[in-house]
C-alpha cells in the first residue's frame, strides 16, 4: 500500500511542520516508508507552499508526489492550484473559512482548523488540528503515531498545546463528511 | 476630496517591469520601498532613461536589476561592482548603478567595492544592508551586529560589524549615505545626489528582513523593524564616522545622513590622459 | 588542537532527517571538527546544522567572507590538525576549485560536499542538477584524480559523508561528496548506529621529528604519513612542485613524478574505494547506469522494466570517482547495451562508452526536475525494440 | 527619536496645504502596513476587505477624505507600487 | 562607447615576436579595445604589451585586483560594447570559471587567453603544461560547450586570436585560445597583413528597440543577435535560467531548452569552428594527434618515422573544442592507431578513444618540459612492432 | 681587535633552511634584511619556535615561508589568511603569522584582510610593501604610488595607492606599525611587540625591488632606494593616519612608527562562550 | 642547413637582447628561419641566463635547442654549465675577461667583449662586441641583416653605439684564434 | 631625513661601548652594499677579491679593526645571512 499525500497552503501556517510530523510519525514510530518533499525556492517565499509525502509499506524509490491520493488545502490560493487533483481520484480536504469556493461542496471533507485553533487560544495550531483531522479520516497512520512524533518534534513547552490541537482535529473527523 | 480611487497602474511603471509584478520579495520586505526611492530618483535625475543601467549581484536585493525597467544586469554573486566597472570602461556615457546587498558587496564581494572604493570608478552603490543574508535563509554576514542571532548564529554573533559608511570613507568614496527604507525623502533626495556626481558614490539603506533577521531576533515583522528605525536612527552627518557602527546590544543609535560628499581625480584608466 | 565532546556527538538512533542534515551528522560522526563555509542554496542547511551543533560539542564552525576563504581555511585547519570540511552549490563549488588544487598539491585531507542545482552560472538555484560531475573530475587546473561520492538517500548523506572523512584522511587529500538538491532537501528515516560501531580512519603519523624523516616520501601505498603544525617537524608545504622534502623544485622530472603518484595514489587503490550496488545485473541484458537522485528513478524504471520480461538492472554508481571502469568493462562483456540516465547533458556517459563497446543510449536532461522513470523507462523499451 | 521627513512648507500649519487623492492598486499590495502606519495625516486604514492573496489593502479612513496632503510619503514607502497620490 | 584610431593599430610587416606579443598584437587587429586582466606568468606579456599600446590607441587596458574581478569587467564591457579580453594562466583561469559561466549563460562575447603551464595548484609557474584543456570543457558548473584554440606558434597566436575575436562575436560566447608555455616565450617570425585584408567579424545586431523583440529568441543560426547597453532595449540581463524575454524562470523545461540551445549553438557550427592541419594523413596507418608545443614534437617525429619507412601521418588540431570528433571518427576507420601525445595525463586523448575504436597510444608528461619527438617517435615504432 | 673572521655558518641559520640558500632574491632586494628581522624576533619572542608558523602566498614575498625553519606554508596567491585563520582555529596554541607581499594581501587578497581585521582574529601579518608585482615583473599594484611607471602603467600610475596602516587601522586592527627594511632596528622591535599581542596585527615592511620599482622608476638598485628611504622617511608614530599615504610624487615623507597599540575582543568562532 | 645557438651569461648583460638580436637578423633580414628560446623563473633572476636560438634553411618544428653547435659563454658560471657543450662538437666563443678558467685554451675562440666595449665607453655594449664576433667567426648571419636588426631593436638614440659595437666584434673576429 | 636607530649607549661618547667582531661568509654575499653603506661607524668596504658568483663582499677596512661596536645593524640588514657580529 502506497499513498501520496500533498499538504498545502501559504506560509507561516506551519504546513512544512505538519508534513514532516506525520512523515516522522509513519516512518519512526507507525512502521512504514515515509519520504518528505517540499516546495523551495524564492518565488515560494510568503506565498504558497506544500509538503509532500509518500507513504508506503514497501522501500520508495521515486521521491516525488506525481498523483497525490491526499490533498489537504488551507489556502484558497492552494485549491485553486490543487483542488483539480480531485479529477485524478485525490480526497481533498479544506480548511473550511480560508477556502471560500469550497464552501459546501459535498464531495470533499471539510474542518474549521484556523477556527477550532483559534478556540483553543492560538491561531497557529491549525496545522495540528488539521494534521489530526486528516489522519482520523484517512487512517494513513495512527494516532499513537503521530502524537509520538509530536512529542519528539516540536519545542518541549508547546507540546501540550500541540498534542491537544491534534486531538481537536481528530474528533472533529469523526463526524467530519466524507 | 473623495476616497481611494482603485486603479491597476502605477506612475512608476514605466521604470519597472510591471509584467513582472509582484515581486518575490516578502511581505514586510524593505526592498521594494528602495526601489519605488531608486526608481523616483533615476525618473527625477534628469539622465535620460536610456543611458541609466543597473548592475546587481545576487542575492533578494540582487533581484532589483530584473524589476527596474532599464538596461539592467544580474550578475554572479559579489561580482556586480567589476562588471559594472566594465560597463562604465566600455562606455563611458552610461550612468551605472550597483545595487546590491550588504553580503553580495561586502561579504564575498568586499575586495571589488575595496578597489572600486581606492579607484574613485565613476559608478554609484547602493548597498541594502539587511543584517543578514537574505536569499539563503537569514544567516550572519559581515554587517549582522554583534550579539544578534541569526541561524548561523544561534548563540549570537560573536562578530563586529562593518562598520559600511566609515569604510567607504576612508578608502576614498566622494559620496557616502546611511538612510533606511523609513527615511524615504531623504534617501530619494541622497540618491538624486549621488547620481548628481561623478566618482565612487557610496549609500547604504538599512531594511528590514522580517522573515530572516526579524524572525531571528524576535523583532516582528516589517513594521515592527521600521518602527524601531523610528525609535532608534538619529540624523547626523556630520558624526564622527569612525562611532557610526551599528551596535544593537547598547541600544546605541542607528545614525544617518548624507555623511560626504567631496571632489576626488576620477579613476581613468591607466595611461589614458585626461580628456 | 580542537577536539569534540563525545555526548551528543554522534545521535544514535532513528531519526526522520533531510539529506542536508544527515550529512551533517554524519560529519559529526565521522570526527569532523571544523567547519568553515558560506551559505548557498541548496547546501545551507548543513552549514545551519553544524553551526548549531559544533560550537556546543567544542568544535569550530567559522562561516568565512566567500568560498575562497572556506576552502583555504579547511586546508590550515587540516594541518592544525582538524578534520574539516565544507559544503557549497555549483557557483560556490567552481569558486574552491583553485585551493582544492593546494590541497591536492600539498596532500591535505578535507571533506568538500557539492550539492549540485542547474548550472551553469546562477541557473536554477533551488532546483536539482547533476551536472558538476565532470568538474569534480577536471575543474581545476592541471591533473588531478578525484575521489567522489554520490548518495542517493539521506542515509547515504549520513554514511558516505563518514566515508569521505575516512578516505580523506586514508589517501590524504580533499574528498568531494557529490550530492544533489533532490536527496539534500528530501527528509526520510536515517539510521545512526551506535559511536563504537562507526568506523573511523585517521591520517597515518609519521615517526617523531629529527630523525631526516622526508615529510613528502609516500609509503608502500603511494601515501605519505602526515604530521602537523606544531609538532615540531618543522615542514615547509607548497603548492609549488616539491621533492620529498616538501622543498620547491621547477623540474619537470620532479613534477611528473609527484602530479603522477597523486594520481596513483588514488588509482591502485580504486577496489577499495569503489562502490557499487546493483540490481539483476546478475542475467541482465539491459543495464542502467545512474547516480544519486537519479538512480531511484532508475530502479523504478529496471523494475517495470521487469514487470513487461525485460531482463534489467541496474548500476548504481555510489562513488562517481575513481569511475568503477573495471565493472564497467566486465559488464560490457556480457550485457546488450547501457542506459545512462543523470540530470546534465551527458557526463559520466562518456566514461561509460569510453570503457564499453558500443555507444550507451543517453537519457539526459539539463536540470531543474527529476528524470521520471517512465523517461527511463521509454529509452529502455526503445532500445530493446531497436536492437 | 528620528526625523522622518515629509514634504511641507515650513509654514504648513498656517498656509493651505495641497490636497491629494489616494490611488491604490488592491490586487499589488501585500499588506505590509508601512502606507497606513506613516502616513503623517494618519490618512489610511486596512480595507475590511481582502484581495485575492488574502491581505488588506489601504484606504483612506472615513472622514480623512480631504486630508490627505499629497506628501507622496507613501508611494515612495511602499514596497509593492500599490498605492500613490495626485494633487488635486 | 570607445573606440580605437586606426593609425598602428595593425602592425602590417614581419615581425620576431614572442607568442604573447603576437597574441596582443591579434587581438588589436581583431578590434580588442579593452583588457581587463590580472599578471600571471607566463602570460603577463600579452598584459604588458596591451598596457602599452591600447591607451596610446584610445583604448582601454585596466588591471583588476584579481581574476574573479578581470573575468566580470570584460563581460561587463562586451555589454558596454567593446571588444573585451582577458589573459591568464592555470590559477586565474581556474578563477575565472565562475564568470566564464556567467558568460555563456548570458551569451556575451568576449576571449579569454589562458597560457598554460604546470599544475596542479601553483605548480610549476614558469614551466610549460597542456594540463587545462578538460578544464576548458568542464570547469565551471553545469553544462556547456566550449571554443577552444591551441596555437602551435606566435605566428597562431596572431592568427587565432583574432578567430577566437570573430567566434566570440559570431556565436556570442566567450571563446578560449588555449596556449602554453612555450609558443607563449619562444620568439620567431610573424608576419601581420594588411589591416584590410584581416577578416572581422561583428556581433550580429538587432532590430531598432521597440517591437516586442525578444533579446533571447535566437535566429536559425541559435544565437541572438546582440543589442548593447545604453541603447534604449531595456534589456535585462541574468546569469539565471531566463527566458526568450531575459527573464528568469526557475523552471526545468526553459532550463533545458535554454542549455541545450547554448551547446547546439556551438555543436550545429562545429564544420565551420573546426580547424585541423593534416599532414601525410592520405596513407598513413599511424596518426599523431597532437596541439599546441605538442604539435611541433609531433611533426617532427612523423618526419622521421617516415624516413623509417613507417606510414606515419600527423592530426595537428588547431581547434580543441569542440572536438573535432568527425574527422576522428573518419580516421579511425582507415588509420590502424592513434597516438596521442600531449603534456598532461592524458585528457584529449579521452576524446581520442571515444570516438575511435581501439585504445590510443598515450604519450603523455605532466608537464615542466616539451615532450621531445624522440619520446613520440618510440611510442609510434613500438606501437607498430606491437601491432 | 681584528680584522673579519671567514666562516660558513650564521647565528641564525638554525632558524632558517639554510640548505637552501642562496634564496632566490635579486642582489639588492629587501627581503632578504626582513627576514632576518623577522628571524631574530621569532627567536627573541620567546615563544616556542615549534608553535610558530609561518603562512605566505605567492610571490617573491611569498617565497619566504620556504626558508624559515619553522612549519611553513605556502599556499595559494591571496590566500594565506584564511590558510592562517583555518590553523590558528584549528590549533589555538600556534603563534601564526602571515609573511607575504603587497599584491598577494591586498590586490587578490584584498578581502581576507578586511575581514580579519574586522574580526580581529589572532594572527599576525607582515606585508612586504615593494610598490610593485616582483614575481611577475614589475606590474602596477594596488600600492603603486600615483604617478610611478611600472611595466602595466608606461606612462604613470593614474591611481591612488592604498595608504595600508589607515586601512588596517579603520578595520579594528590591534597593532599597525610601518617600517623600512632600512629601519631593520625599529622593525625587529615592532615585530617583537606584534609577537607579543593577540589580535589582528599589521606591520608594512616598506622595501626596495630594484628589478621591478627601482628599474622602472629610475631608482637604481637597492642600495639607492634605501638611501631614498633614508631620505625621505620620518618617523611619527603619532601622525593622523589618514595623511600616511604613500606620494613620492610630491617629495611628501614616508611616515614611520608603531602607530597602534589597542586592546580589542579577539575572534573566537561563532556560539563558542569565552574561556 | 641548421644551426642551434646558445648564448650565455648573467642577468643584466643584454644576453636576451642580443638572441633576439641574432634571431631577428636571421628571421626578417637573412632569408632564414628561426626561432629564439630562452630561460625563465624566478631562479634565473640576477643569476645565470641564456639565450637559446635554431637558425635554419628549413622550417622550425621543435623549438627547444637539445645539442648546440655554437655556444657563447659571457660568465665563468655560464662556462662552468655549457662548457661541456665543446664535448658534443660545439664551437665555443668566450668573454676572455669574464671567464678566467678558459684562459689561454686553444680550443675555443676568445675576445675581450667587455673590455672593448668599455674601451668604447659603455660596458653595456659588450653583448654587441660579441654578437659581432660571433656572427664574424661563424657566418651563421649576413653582416648586413645583423645591421639592420640592430637598426630596428634598439633605442634610436642607441643605434650609433650599437653598430660601432658590433662593427669592433666583426674586426676582432677577422684575427680571432679558431 | 628619518633616523635609522643603532643599539648605541645614550652616553656612548663617553662610555665605552661593547668592540665587536666581524664574522663574515662571503660566498653567501650577493654585493648589495647595505652593510657598507649603513653600518654607523664604517667599518666596511668591498672586498678587493670577487666571490664565485662574482660579488665583492664585505671587509673591515684597514684601520678600523677596533671600531666596531658591536650594534648588529649589519646582521639585521644583510639580505643574506651573509654578515654577523660577536661581542670580543
Ligand atoms: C558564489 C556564490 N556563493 C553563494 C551564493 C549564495 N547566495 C546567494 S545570495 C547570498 C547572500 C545574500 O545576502 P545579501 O547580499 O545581503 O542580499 P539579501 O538577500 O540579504 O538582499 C548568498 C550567500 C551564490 N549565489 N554564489
Ligand atoms: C591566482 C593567481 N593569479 C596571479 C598569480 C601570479 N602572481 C604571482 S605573485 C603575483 C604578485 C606578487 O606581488 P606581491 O604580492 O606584491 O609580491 P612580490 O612578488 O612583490 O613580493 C602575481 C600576480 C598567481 N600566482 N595566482
Ligand atoms: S528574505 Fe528578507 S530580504 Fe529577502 S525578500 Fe524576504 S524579507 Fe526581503
Ligand atoms: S505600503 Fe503598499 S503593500 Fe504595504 S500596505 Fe500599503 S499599499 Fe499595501
Ligand atoms: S623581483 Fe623584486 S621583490 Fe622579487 S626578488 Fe627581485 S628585487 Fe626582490
Ligand atoms: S649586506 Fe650582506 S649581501 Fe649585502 S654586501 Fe653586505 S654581506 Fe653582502
Amino acid at each position: 500500500m502506497k499513498q501520496e499525500v500533498r499538504l498545502a497552503g501559504f506560509g507561516g501556517q506551519g504546513i512544512i511542520l505538519a508534513g514532516y510530523v506525520l512523515g516522522r510519525a509513519a516512518a519512526l514510530y507507525g512502521g512504514k516508508e515515509a519520504v518528505l518533499t517540499q516546495s523551495y525556492g524564492p518565488e515560494a517565499r510568503g506565498g504558497a507552499c506544500a509538503a509532500e509525502l509518500i507513504i508506503s509499506d514497501e522501500p520508495i524509490d521515486y521521491p516525488l508526489v506525481t498523483r497525490p491520493d491526499l490533498v489537504v488545502c488551507m489556502s484558497q490560493e492552494a485549491f485553486n492550484r490543487y483542488g483539480v487533483d480531485a479529477a485524478d481520484g485525490a480526497k481533498l480536504m479544506v480548511d473550511t473559512d480560508l477556502v471560500p469556493s469550497a464552501a459546501g461542496s459535498e464531495w470533499l471533507s471539510h474542518v474549521r482548523a484556523t477556527h477550532l485553533a483559534e478556540e483553543l487560544g492560538n491561531r497557529m495550531s491549525a496545522n495540528m488540528v488539521m494534521l489530526g483531522f486528516f489522519a482520523g479520516v484517512t487512517g494513513v497512520v495512527a494516532r499513537q503515531a503521530l502524537e509520538e512524533a509530536v512529542r519528539n518534534t516540536v519545542k518541549p513547552r508547546t507540546v501540550e498545546l500541540n498534542l491537544k490541537a491534534l486531538d481537536i482535529g481528530f474528533e472533529e473527523a469523526t463526524g467530519a463528511k466524507r | 476630496m473623495s476616497s481611494e480611487i482603485v486603479v491597476t497602474e502605477h506612475p512608476l511603471d514605466g521604470l519597472l517591469r510591471a509584467d513582472r509584478l509582484p515581486h518575490i520579495w516578502c511581505p514586510g520586505c524593505g526592498l521594494g520601498s528602495i526601489m519605488a526611492c531608486m526608481a523616483n530618483a533615476m525618473t527625477d535625475s534628469g539622465l535620460p532613461t536610456q543611458k541609466q543601467v543597473v548592475v546587481s549581484g545576487i542575492g533578494c536585493t540582487g533581484r532589483t536589476a530584473g524589476y527596474l525597467n532599464v538596461d539592467s544586469f544580474h550578475t554572479t554573486h559579489g561580482r556586480a561592482i567589476p562588471f559594472a566597472i566594465g560597463l562604465k570602461l566600455a562606455n563611458p556615457e552610461l550612468a551605472v548603478t550597483v545595487f546590491s546587498g550588504d553580503g553580495d558587496l561586502f561579504a564575498i564581494g568586499g575586495n571589488h567595492f575595496l578597489h572600486a572604493a581606492r579607484r574613485n570608478v565613476d559608478i554609484n552603490v547602493v548597498c541594502v544592508n539587511n543584517f543578514n543574508y537574505g536569499m539563503t535563509g537569514g544567516q550572519a554576514g559581515p554587517t549582522t551586529p554583534t550579539g544578534a542571532r541569526t541561524t548561523t548564529t544561534p548563540l549570537g554573533n560573536t562578530e563586529p560589524p562593518f562598520n559600511l559608511p566609515y569604510l567607504a570613507a576612508a578608502l576614498g568614496a566622494v559620496f557616502v549615505a546611511r538612510w533606511t527604507n523609513l527615511h524615504v525623502r531623504q534617501l530619494h533626495r541622497s540618491m538624486l545626489r549621488a547620481l548628481a556626481k561623478p566618482g565612487f558614490r557610496f549609500i547604504e539603506v538599512v531594511s528590514p528582513c522580517p522573515v530572516g533577521f526579524g524572525k531571528s531576533n524576535d523583532i516582528g515583522d516589517g513594521l515592527d523593524e521600521m518602527r524601531m528605525y523610528r525609535q532608534e536612527c538619529i540624523i547626523d552627518p556630520d558624526v564622527d564616522l569612525s562611532r557610526a557602527a551599528i551596535d544593537m546590544r547598547h541600544g546605541s543609535p542607528i545614525v544617518l545622513g548624507d555623511f560626504v560628499d567631496i571632489e576626488r581625480a576620477v579613476f581613468r584608466p591607466g595611461g589614458q590622459e585626461e580628456a | 588542537m580542537v577536539t569534540l565532546t563525545q555526548e551528543q556527538r554522534v545521535l544514535t538512533g532513528q531519526h526522520f532527517m533531510n539529506g542536508d542534515v544527515a550529512c551533517a551528522e554524519g560529519a559529526l560522526a565521522a570526527g569532523c571538527t571544523l567547519f568553515a563555509g558560506y551559505p548557498i542554496t541548496p547546501s545551507t542547511e548543513i552549514a545551519e546544522r553544524l553551526a548549531q551543533r559544533l560550537p556546543r560539542l567544542g568544535g569550530v564552525y567559522v562561516q568565512m567572507e566567500d568560498e575562497l576563504a572556506s576552502m583555504a581555511a579547511i586546508l590550515g585547519a587540516a594541518w592544525g590538525g582538524a578534520k574539516a570540511m565544507t559544503a557549497t552549490s555549483g557557483p560556490g563549488f567552481t569558486l574552491m576549485m583553485e585551493n582544492f588544487g593546494l590541497g591536492v598539491m600539498t596532500e591535505t585531507p578535507c571533506v568538500i560536499v557539492d550539492v549540485q542545482r542547474g548550472g551553469p552560472s546562477t541557473g536554477l538555484p533551488t532546483l536539482v542538477s547533476q551536472a558538476d560531475v565532470m568538474q569534480a573530475k577536471w575543474g581545476s587546473h592541471g591533473d588531478f584524480e578525484p575521489i567522489a561520492y554520490s548518495p542517493s538517500s539521506p542515509q547515504e548523506m549520513f554514511d558516505l559523508t563518514i566515508k569521505a572523512f575516512n578516505a580523506a584522511q586514508r589517501y590524504r587529500m580533499p574528498v568531494f561528496v557529490l550530492s544533489d538538491e533532490i536527496v539534500a532537501h528530501m527528509t526520510e528515516r536515517v539510521t545512526i548506529p551506535p559511536a563504537d560501531t562507526i568506523e573511523i580512519v585517521d591520517r597515518k603519523r609519521p615517526p617523531p621529528p629529527g630523525n631526516g624523516w622526508l615529510p613528502y616520501a609516500p609509503d608502500d601505498d603511494l601515501v605519505p604519513p602526515m604530521p602537523l603544525a606544531g609538532e615540531g617537524y618543522r615542514l615547509h608545504v607548497t603548492g609549488l612542485t616539491h621533492d620529498e622534502r616538501g622543498y620547491p623544485a621547477g623540474d619537470a622530472t620532479v613534477h611528473d613524478r609527484l602530479v603522477r603518484r597523486l594520481s596513483r595514489k588514488v588509482q591502485v587503490h580504486t577496489p577499495e574505494i569503489s562502490l557499487v550496488e546493483e540490481l539483476y545485473t546478475e542475467d541482465a541484458e539491459l543495464v542502467v547506469i545512474a547516480y544519486g537522485a537519479t538512480a531511484r528513478s532508475a530502479r523504478r524504471a529496471v523494475l517495470a522494466a521487469r514487470d513487461r520480461g525485460v531482463k534489467a538492472g541496474l548500476l548504481r554508481l555510489i562513488t562517481i570517482w575513481p569511475f568503477p571502469q573495471g565493472r564497467v568493462r566486465e559488464l560490457s562483456n556480457r550485457v546488450k547495451r547501457f542506459v545512462v540516465a543523470e540530470m546534465n547533458l551527458g557526463q559520466i556517459v562518456r566514461e561509460v562508452e569510453r570503457h564499453s563497446r558500443w555507444p550507451a543510449i543517453w537519457v539526459t536532461h539539463a536540470g531543474g526536475a527529476m528524470i521520471p522513470p517512465e523517461t527511463i523507462l521509454r529509452a529502455m523499451m526503445e532500445s530493446k525494440s531497436k536492437k | 527619536m528620528t526625523m522622518i521627513e515629509y514634504r511641507q512648507p515650513l509654514d504648513h500649519e498656517t498656509v493651505k496645504v495641497p490636497i491629494g487623492q489616494v490611488f491604490v492598486i488592491p490586487e499589488r499590495c501585500k499588506g505590509c502596513s508601512f502606507c497606513i502606519e506613516f502616513c503623517p495625516q494618519q490618512v489610511l486604514v486596512e480595507s475590511p476587505s481582502i484581495n485575492t492573496k488574502g491581505y488588506h489593502f489601504p484606504v483612506v479612513a472615513q472622514g480623512k477624505e480631504q486630508d490627505c496632503v499629497n506628501c507622496a510619503f507613501c508611494k515612495l514607502v511602499c514596497p509593492e507600487f500599490a498605492i500613490y497620490t495626485e494633487e488635486l
